[in-house]
């Protein structure tokens, strides 16, 4: 948590909604924001405030940015893509056109981009897959060959297959119940894409369990693993310390790390996944100043 | 010593400058909370530290600490849960980075300090006292609201006699012209009592209140949501709980049994009046907290909130309104009568 | 003696019964809360009274009260703050109208005493014994969060030794197959030794959480909201405190360091979920307070919202569910895991 | 607070808002609501909840029913009219066309109307007119002479002026600015109106400084002063003890009794002005549980 003065620059702007569907089980927003969509880059993501000032919900909410068009005929546009799992999502997919949210963004890093034109595999797991097309296209710009995959629990838990077959140069689909494309998990297909294509970087973006997978499967077939990951944030800007995981750092030493600011995007193998269990996390027996028997 | 961090209000409406003592005097009464604001640089980017009357950094103790375990909040009716367990860089790494940036872009700063034992407060604050940029510092806050290891854990800011050592230890490795802050926890039979300890022992002020101890259960996994069971309630939610600790804390003062001294006041401040509210019933500043998490630029919008209310009243300066609502001073021109009022 | 008003449940999915000791056995655990539901008749408009598991009264002191002066109330963000000041028509008036009523229509009634007195609590009780109604009676709570008048105003539950008085005295004017429960406030340092002193003294069950003393400040008048300067917290935004209450005293319980006894908790219950949350830290029955106020229909649609969530959980007795997130027992199926959930 | 078995029917319901439109500073609602269009009578009121479940308001807001239509197209309607002053009034004011809200009522004590065909004066202060006209119409389907004077601090809010000439024998209005009718306060045309018509009862409906000076009025002219005060109510039906005003009962005894249930409407005369000081009621000395020195 040690200051460093240079920080990346994020806005803070109320957005009105220029457009929203439904797209399978998730909703599909676009939001007029334009500073937002001025700094964004892929991986990055927005915090949308809940509800007007006497709302009871007063955390914001975290979502991928799926798009960003820097200049439309409104300004600016972000979008994002929203599955109802609470109250926070429940609200913000029944926002209507014209509709004011507030939004502060875009927060957290980036995925690295290589920097060499290397061939890339992109897994999304559910809504996961929304950062991935703008991602793949950045890279295919830089002239790598990008393949996705797409995994969910049913075809309707599938986001931008079609998208995806126009912004790679492959896509798998997966689903648990054989509703769509190979029946199974993306862990199935995953080694042998890897292999196929030789790539040398394996981006996630899914749930904590199959970011954890994907990192072990590159990891044994030669690739790196660039994962976004999804903790519970009550800030989004690095103030609460909520939102934390167990990483090690280039010093080798594991400290429990803000996912919002040094994150979401981390290298698979420096998250600690030993620490997992369930939705909790425990602190590493040897994170730097953790808890010793008899003291804190 | 001339300091250049102390800096004059510069509102030409209201004179909003607050006094803590020693010299030290605030450009205006708002401030961030500890641990709700990290150690500046992240909010620098909404909005520039320095305009605040002071800035609150996290309690930072004597080692690295990395904190409990995650899920580390839970959201709740107009607030949060939290139970981060004071991670931080420690003291050493504070002074080294953190207090330097602050001092570097202008803030007055309030640092706050915790330890597990009164002598790791005292040693925390003499390692701040040494720090090249002490200069910066207006006063310290003493978060006491933290688990005594020496007491089965239980809270120093939940007896009197724990709670007067910290700060008399602390007391004593400060120079004389900084003042020390008190922050008391609402957890307790009789708050007055705690603060009358805190004072006698050599507290300068007091910073009411800490997080209420709260729980929230998972009812899908049917268990403690958080990684540390219990947490600290913040947020809207305990606001009259803040209102009433600062009324009864300056009640206590107006009746003697408390000597005098400035309170800051904190707990579920969103917007101006929320913030006028803590400041009518005793506090001489405000803290704003858990409505960072909603709006990162929350503690300048609640000044110039505050600022615009105030004015608005027809006050001229801030000092008049502390404590207000204990029927002196009186306000200074009648409140228009609307329909809804009665006769 | 058997008792008609002792109804069996009647939810053939799930066993909902609740024992309350002494063969006092309702058919379900959802109560009004004392205060939030007046003694039956208003409520009973809205929904059949008889529905639920028992029926609190508002706490009735020995004489007629007028209660507090106007205003007597605050809303508060997500919940609100009340001064009533136990206004009531006294035990005569209680036991010759509200008690026959609240027993001509069914209900189990369990009436909430107070008094500023520990011999006041023991008059109350002596004649609500005496009354003829009394065979509706399925327990009585005593609601010890009042001002003490030979203790300086000090609530009796501020005090184990005060407490523990008036649990005394008003058990030994009940008979023995009368269960009793004292209702305790939040507002201490420690609720366990409060909660063990009232055990110990002969409560047969506690009743957890009362109010939190709070404050709101009128900032257009510039005074206190209410009449009665402060007030009690209720409402949602308290829930994480009364969980954390019931949490405590619960593991108090397993830990050997207070007997074992049944609580009912209070605090903050808007919907089946929030009940839930309250039993799986430890409670054997919830009241519903604040939020009949937003529905006058909450206690039964909780109950249902209860029923229904455990019955799609898999549970088949609702006692299962008591104290569940402590560990023991376990939950009977395991939860699906969706998307959100990690690994 | 004794337990009476037989009370007046209510109803909660979802009512959809049909119609909304602005009339001077306030907003007038329509809301198909049938159960309770059905039970009301004028002088009764209906509790609105604000917001959804995850509003951090939590207390009904209280309105007077200006009219009910028991069927119309749609069903049952019944009509309010609100004043913006706060979070919720500002929430119920926003309501669109089929927005659904949350009512109960019919609520309190009606109007009570005389067994004779007396001449009766109605004073409604602002938005205290809107259950006037409706009143209005059954005392002269009873026989009634009526007059209504509307007061307000101007004409903006004033409401119902053009409604008064039609159900009224003759219509009053006064405004502290003199921005329409008589530039003053409705005391001062009250007792010449009343001397003028002989009225025997006048009803009133407004701020608490209006109605007692229409009590003191009415008292010195040989009226009875039957008036709908507006006290901060919790829950709108009787359970709460928050609502209490300071009131002589037919026993000459002084109680503090719920304004929701035992009121809305009481005899001017009844209530214990003097205890009346700003928006405090204190508790007067002489009544029944009052505390005594040294006591509670
Ligand atoms: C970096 C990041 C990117 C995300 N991107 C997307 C996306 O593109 N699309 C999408 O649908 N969802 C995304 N999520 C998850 C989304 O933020 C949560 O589903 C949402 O916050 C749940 O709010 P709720 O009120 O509906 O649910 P509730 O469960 O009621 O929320 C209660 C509290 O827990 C927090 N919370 C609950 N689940 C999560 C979660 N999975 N992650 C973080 N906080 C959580 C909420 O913020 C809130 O504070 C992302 C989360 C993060 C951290
Ligand atoms: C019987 C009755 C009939 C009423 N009829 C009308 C009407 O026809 N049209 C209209 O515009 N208003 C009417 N009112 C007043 C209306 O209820 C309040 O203006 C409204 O509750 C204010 O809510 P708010 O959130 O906007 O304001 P806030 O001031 O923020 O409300 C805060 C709290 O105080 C209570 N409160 C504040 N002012 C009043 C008040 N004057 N009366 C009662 N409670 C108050 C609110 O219910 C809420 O709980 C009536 C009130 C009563 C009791
Ligand atoms: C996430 C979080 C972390 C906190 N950390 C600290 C801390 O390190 N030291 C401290 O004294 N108070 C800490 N607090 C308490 C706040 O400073 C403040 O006293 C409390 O939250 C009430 O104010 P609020 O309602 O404005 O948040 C923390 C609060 C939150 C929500
Ligand atoms: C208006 C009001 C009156 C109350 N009166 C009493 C009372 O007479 N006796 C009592 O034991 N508790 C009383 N309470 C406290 C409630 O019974 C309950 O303990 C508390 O409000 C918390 O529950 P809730 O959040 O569900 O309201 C009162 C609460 C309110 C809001
Ligand atoms: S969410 Fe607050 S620090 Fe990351
Ligand atoms: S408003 Fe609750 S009793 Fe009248």
């Amino acid at each position: 948590m040690s200051a460093s003065p240079v920080r990346a620059r994020v806005a803070k702007e109320v957005a009105e909604v220029i457009a929203t569907r439904r797209v399978g089980a998730y909703q599909h927003l676009t939001l007029v924001s334009p500073q937002i969509a001025e700094l964004a880059r892929p991986g990055q993501f927005v915090a949308l405030a809940v509800g007007d000032e006497s709302s009871a919900t007063l955390l914001r909410r975290s979502f991928s940015i799926h798009k960003v068009s820097p200049s439309g005929t409104y300004g600016g546009t972000v979008e994002i893509v929203v599955s109802a799992v609470g109250p926070g999502t429940r609200w913000i997919v029944g926002r209507q056109p014209h509709d004011p949210v507030d939004v502060v963004g875009p927060l957290g890093k980036a995925f690295p981009l290589p920097t060499e034109p290397v061939p890339c595999v992109l897994v999304g797991g559910g809504y996961g897959s929304a950062p991935l097309f703008w991602l793949s296209s950045q890279l295919r710009e830089r002239g790598c060959h990008v393949e996705m995959v797409l995994g969910a629990a049913s075809e309707d838990r599938l986001f931008g297959v079609v998208e995806a077959r126009r912004s790679c140069d492959g896509v798998t689909v997966t689903t648990d119940d054989g509703s769509a494309g190979h029946r199974g998990w993306v862990s199935d297909v995953l080694p042998e894409l890897i292999d196929r294509t030789g790539a040398g970087v394996v981006y996630g973006c899914g749930p904590m369990g199959m970011l954890r997978s994907i990192t072990d499967i590159a990891g044994r077939h030669g690739a790196v693993a660039q994962v976004a990951v999804e903790e519970a944030m009550a800030c989004g800007v690095g103030v609460c310390m909520t939102c934390v995981m167990p990483v090690v750092g280039t010093d080798g030493q594991t400290r429990m790390v803000r996912s919002c600011v040094e994150g979401p995007v981390f290298r698979g193998d420096r998250v600690r996944w030993d620490a997992f269990e369930g939705n909790h996390a425990r602190v590493p027996d040897d994170a730097v100043g953790a808890p010793r028997a008899g003291g804190h | 010593m001339t300091d250049q961090r102390i800096a004059r209000p510069t509102d030409d409406r209201i004179d909003l400058s607050v006094d803590l003592g020693f010299g030290k005097v605030l450009p205006n009464p708002l401030m961030t909370a500890s641990g709700c604001a990290a150690n500046g640089a992240e909010l620098h980017r909404f909005f520039d530290v320095s305009e605040l009357g002071a800035f609150v950094t996290k309690s930072v103790m004597a080692d690295p600490r990395s904190g409990r375990g995650t899920p580390r909040m839970a959201e709740t009716p107009s607030g949060m849960l939290n139970s981060i367990g004071l991670q931080g860089p420690g003291i050493a790494a504070f002074v080294d980075t953190d207090l330097p940036w602050l001092a570097s872009v202008g803030a007055r700063v309030l640092p706050s300090i915790a330890g597990s034992s009164s002598t790791e407060f005292a040693h925390v604050a003499a390692t701040l006292r040494a720090s090249r940029a002490f200069e910066a510092v207006v006063g310290v806050e003493v978060n006491i609201s933290c688990p005594n290891v020496a007491n089965r854990g239980l809270v120093f800011a939940c007896d009197p006699g724990a709670s007067a050592k910290v700060i008399a230890l602390v007391r004593e490795q400060l120079p004389r012209d900084v003042p020390i802050f008190a922050k008391l926890s609402p957890d307790v039979t009789d708050i007055t009592s705690i603060a009358a300890a805190c004072v006698k022992a050599g507290a300068d002020g007091l910073t009411m209140i800490n997080t209420l101890l709260g729980m929230v259960i998972d009812t899908d996994l049917m268990r403690p949501h958080l990684g540390g069971i219990t947490g600290g309630l913040s947020g809207p939610a305990i606001r009259p709980v803040a209102v009433r600790a600062i009324w009864q804390v300056r009640q206590a003062m107006a009746e003697g049994r408390i000597p005098v001294v400035p309170i800051i006041g904190v707990g579920g401040v969103r917007t101006g009046r929320d913030a006028l509210e803590l400041v009518a019933a005793g506090a001489s500043a405000v803290q704003v907290g858990t409505a960072t998490f909603n709006d990162p630029t929350a503690p300048v919008r609640v000044l110039h909130e505050l600022t615009d209310l105030l004015v608005e009243k027809g006050y001229r300066r801030f000092s008049d309104v502390v404590g207000a609502a204990h029927g002196s001073p009186l306000p200074p021109r009648p409140v228009p009568v609307d329909e809804r009022s009665r006769a």
